[in-house]
């Protein structure tokens, strides 16, 4: 055997594993920035209340905007040529905050759900046009979902304890629905052990939603005076 | 050489009970998929739907199961007294259905499905091919860890009474249990597990009881469960 | 009511059942203290004492362990179709009395011990309560285990001829193996053991051979084991 | 509504990659069966079975194996781009045929089965389904584990110069993957185990030449490795 | 050989201990049953049951934990100074009954159990075969974590003042555990889960606190824990 | 329930618990030092060689004299009174070593196994004749010469290179002899969890010592010159 | 020879480092004993007992403390620049002392224990030992898991305006966290849980908000804690 | 607020810290890639290469890690005290260049490398920033693997006076090493298995010894490893 043909070898392999390498770090220090970024943008939206929705929603979505114009930017173009499947493990992370992120102000602002096309139809203007555009997958979208549900239990109970009964009362039927259709989905996911453990933390929510709007039901129920006849009379007494 | 026929006769065999094990697994697969619309459907009682609709989306789906356990039986069939070999390929499953009939027959009734209403449901003949003891219990367990949401989405939409209800209920399935002297194995973890569910359920009830949320004739009377 | 009458019938049953496994753990804990001693003197070929002496201290506890296997029976025929269900508790015992035997029988006769051989000498008839073919399997990779050691021994008391003739008889039995479509369990994980055996005899056979010892007329007359 | 209409939408695409996925292990699983049937037959190298013989029965396997992976080429070709969403699902069955490829390579030649090389054997087509760079490098580890077995077994049938070549092989192989940067991963831990490898043919190496045995003439002639 | 002997001599010894161990086992086994029963009859004060019925009901067992504590002793006698050497073996068993016993004894008196008291209840002497402290410090902590479930359901039953005397009780309790220097194991695991049953006391009691529900006259005379 | 109760009830609690609990840190102290002092007379006896075997046994001997006047008699003083029983796992490893010492010791004098009586019967005089005396349980014993067997191995591998074939030969039978009388008494000891893991451990020595052994005969067979025919020869050209 | 000297140089080095870490265990367990006595003195502030006497009675572990972080430091200062390799065998105890600080700094003043205060609290002077900054930080996080305890008993004592004081401040707390941008540390995890705490003042103050309970002009005059 | 000025100055410390601790990865990073090419070239010390060529190739790495430690020193002046804080950080890298140097050492000179020199080496100043004695010792340690197999190739290479002088090296240092009384930590388990190298190098010169290999003039002049 000749060395020399190995070393050839060992240094042709070196370039392209280690450019690999590198480029995988980079795709997760970019993944890791778009996880944080997405984060403070859900922050934000979770100051929500009644008397400042207007203002909350429009920072989160410029805030959003801003993590989509320079971090998912980064991402593409980190990734560029790339095939997209062979570094998902890398940026998954950051898609899904991003997902988390996307469809979390969008069902404050309007009460629906952000489709998977209309995420990939914002993405275009970033893409170089010359290479073919970073498309987020079902899978990341349908993990990121499920993470927004967790957001949901929380922006529930707050709106509970705000007073906001009836906005709690349409979350957790959105939050039900999307539980209901991922039931589905999971088993035909790919590699579904995260998302299954992700069903058992969002039937969680569920049930804490659920808790909360029980015991407040009840609780509205109690502050009729009519009803809370002689228990909240001796309170008061 | 007579260990070549010896091993010649194996790989035979063991291709046989593997391409059975194999028609087995694919039973349990489309059991699953059943298993899996029907829960979703019955997972509409905590959106306080009626009964009688849940129902009727579920029937289909029980005629599903019905026509697998009677194809198991038919694979079964061919391997008499192995039926404990391939147990563990559909057991699961089966457990996991018990619970869904034993929660539905809870809605319409009130009561508790019976070993051999179980039966009876899925088609399944005692004297052949019949539902294993433990898999009933395993599952009638699973069907309790259901009934504390339940009972709070019910109390959401102002069923009141209805904590008292499944407490009575659970009661009274626990102290059942209560008596048989458990292995130490799965069925008693999931045994051991149903008391968090009635605590739960007490806890319900203590709620709607402090607020007293429960004298008011609210019982509901589209609900089969009148305890 | 009709739940405690079911649930005071599922008491009884799981009481039977209860003590039918208790009745076949003491057996299989009766079998365990047979394969004890009889491994206890099985160790005594690596001190290269002679065979037909080893068999004759062996013998007497294959009679027990055959007996045992006869209460077995009885008792599993008490639940027909149910062999599978409590086959978990005698199993691993099985398979270690199957090694044991196995090996026996190569020191005696050099051959591998088959299948019905196996069943004849326990006494077992597979119309009715034969020997798993699997359990029969793992005994076989279980008896691979313990050659490495003995050809050390043999080699060290001076039969170099020893290595040769086991290489061959590992060499067929891993292609024999090599035959069967494994599933991927518990006999698999064995059967890829086996391969560290083969090596093992391999590197003992590699010492002798490059040490110049193989020549000699040393086929030591007073072992079976003539391939 | 919307969200019914795009969850429908998801199912259907995860369906078709789900029946894609099972295709594709379907022809994974044929592979394993072919490699099983080759692998069985390279084993007889130890047996110091003339490798041109040996060749001849691996041909018909080769030949399967470049068939099986045309087969899934045109699989992937229904999902263009998604070659590493699949990979996992062929992955390791890839490693394993790369290290039987180069180790019969070896065996003919001498040389190590380069990168392209293995490519065209396979008849895979670097520009739309090429064989990945760490699978290749995984499978050249799991063909050096391979060896010291054979130099072992080469030894015993007296063909001294063999260890030399092996090692000689080897440390070049060893020198260059040490040259690679390689994360903290699998194939870096596939390589780390490649230096016991090169630690037991030295020590071959070492019993040969110190006990003088390799002046001989022993080159065997008929076989090809001639480093 | 002297060895030989040795060894034999031992053997005898350790099957002695054996068979001493199996039958404090049985008794053991014999605990276990007797605690099931009690305990099940104990859970109807979660039902709201008077606590005289309930006494009724567990007097019996009582009886008969006391008499196999004594088959204990005897057992144990015939082995001095061996207690601690088969303690685990009856351990957890000791545990729960201390813990059953100190539960009932607060629903009676409204006081702690103290050691000396339970020792008396179970016919145990100090001085020969006494109950352990650390097992007497398990036992109350396992009273302590029934607590919160029977002040649930007695504010559910109407009791408002329950929560008052036993978060009372669990406070002086848990302040005189505090006390105890306790080593990194079992027991202080157990103490720090108490301050989860102190929280949920409290949260009990500012439910009926803040609710205005205490003030009534509510002292359920049938009760005997007065604080 | 009166609250002084309880505290007198946790002083008292207290002060039993508390005493156990130094009284149990003092005996694993004492526990620990038996442990490291058998192991360097384990060291010293390997020391051992064809030219220097009465001096090296004679100071092993002293040494362990030494142990058990220093250490063991000291655990002894930490233990009267109490149960032996109950401290058992604070001092169980020192024990076991201890007898791994003193057994190794014996056999390298005598070639025989030194009883348990014979070591209990040792220790009386460092017992205080009013308390009931120390005396090493079997389980004890039996997990010290467990252990033994792998000194004994070690020793084995050194004599063979120092060319003592028949003194390792006769170790490894001893080491056999022990190996068996084990497999037969294990599974009736208390806890034998431990006991089997050292098991295993020991089938590994007897195997090594085995090895060490067959490869010696081979090498003793290929130094007479009658024998190494052709291929000594070889080397010597 | 050097080789020697060189060695006993290091035995002496590695002693005199393994007295130096015995004597420091030997402080953190002293610290972990005055903590004991101080923190079962807070949880008097559970049962509502007036801040200043509980102050009182800690004054005297505060003093302990101190002096033990002087010793400490003196030990330390015999190794200058070595702070941080012991520093993880009093880490855990200076957390805990941090948190018991903060939490009777906070019923005093109603203000967060700033880094500087409880550095001076301790004696410790930042120039030579301070406060490690992320120990200060897991300090105020272990303090704000008490408070959730701390609120409902308020209320349960009557003092309505608790829960506002208490949500201010710890609103406050986690929005300065926020702030940090934490590495995945230990650190972090304790600040992930801060949230549950914030959840659960949160609910608590709705509790008391839904019925009106703030209005009332309640806040007990003895308490510091003006927010 | 205060409070908040008091975190903007922690952001800024932890992000201080957290850069710190990049630029020390980042030199980290750097050594190990040095070590790498280093420890490739070391390698052909196992190929018999003469030992000036492999000093010659290795020398450029040498001054490479020298700027890393200088500029590692620099990084660690900024934070004055705080070597031990970050030191787990390049610690691994550090034993493994103590381990490449002490075998460069051993080869040139024939002496162990000692602590002082290794400093020296690396332009470490023990003052203020010195090399670890504990990171010094486990090199060591790591060095001594590597002889077994560099006893082994000297021999295949005809090297027979290199076992003696191994093994006295080896033999010296063993002993050294048994001075101290090491805790139970990593050290002692690296330490633990060094008595495996001289194990191994005691079986070569066994070897060597009893084919009388040794007696000849052999010392190849070109090594400096006189012992
Ligand atoms: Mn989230
Ligand atoms: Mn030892």
């Amino acid at each position: 055997m000749d060395l020399q043909v190995l070393r050839w070898m060992g240094e042709a392999v070196e370039r392209t594993t280690q450019g690999q390498n590198d480029k995988r770090e980079r795709v997760v220090k970019a993944s890791r920035d778009i996880t944080i970024n997405s984060k403070k943008v859900i922050f934000q939206v979770h100051r929500i209340s009644k008397s400042n929705r207007e203002e909350v929603l429009e920072k989160a979505e410029k805030d959003l905007a801003a993590v989509t114009d320079q971090y998912i930017s980064r991402l593409v173009k980190e990734l560029q040529g790339t095939d997209f499947w062979k570094l998902r493990r890398a940026y998954s992370p950051g898609v899904q905050e991003y997902v988390e992120a996307a469809t979390f102000c969008k069902f404050c602002k309007t009460g629906t759900l952000l489709n998977l096309a209309e995420i990939n139809a914002s993405l275009l203007p970033i893409n170089d046009p010359s290479l073919e555009p970073l498309q987020i997958n079902v899978l990341d979208y349908l993990l990121g979902l499920a993470d927004l549900t967790g957001e949901l239990m929380r922006l529930a109970i707050s709106r509970i304890s705000d007073g906001e009964l009836e906005y709690a009362e349409k979350i957790c039927r959105f939050v039900r629905d999307i539980y209901r259709e991922l039931t589905l989905l999971v088993p035909d996911m790919d590699e579904n052990s995260d998302m299954k453990k992700k069903m058992e933390t969002m039937l969680q929510s569920v049930v804490k939603i659920e808790n909360a709007d029980a015991s407040n039901s009840w609780l509205t129920f109690l502050s009729k005076p009519s009803v809370c006849s002689s228990l909240q009379e001796q309170r008061l007494a | 050489s007579s260990v070549e026929k010896q091993f010649e006769h194996f790989r035979v065999q063991l291709e046989q009970s593997g391409s059975l094990r194999e028609r087995i697994r694919a039973v349990a697969t489309a059991m699953e998929s059943a298993i899996r619309i029907m829960h979703s459907n019955l997972l509409l009682v905590h959106q306080s739907r009626p009964v009688p609709e849940i129902l009727e989306k579920v029937k289909g789906q029980i005629a599903v199961l019905k026509e697998l356990f009677h194809r198991l039986g038919e694979i079964l069939r061919e391997c008499p007294g192995q039926y404990y070999r391939y147990h563990g390929d559909w057991r699961s499953e089966t457990q996991t259905i018990v619970s869904l009939l034993a929660f539905l027959h809870w809605l319409e009734t009130g009561n508790l499905l019976m070993h051999t209403e179980a039966e009876e449901k899925l088609g399944l003949d005692a004297s052949e091919f019949g539902l294993d003891i433990e898999d009933y219990l395993v599952g009638v367990c699973f069907m309790s860890n259901e009934l504390p949401r339940y009972v709070v989405n019910q109390v959401t939409a102002g069923d009141y009474d209805c904590p008292r209800k499944v407490l009575k209920f659970l009661t009274d399935l626990h102290a059942a249990f209560q008596m048989l002297n458990l292995r130490n194995d799965f069925l008693r973890k999931k045994f051991d597990g149903m008391k968090y569910d009635l605590r739960r359920v007490e806890e319900v009830y203590y709620d709607v009881k402090i607020r007293g949320l429960t004298a008011s004739g609210d019982s509901t009377g589209d609900q089969g469960t009148q305890a």
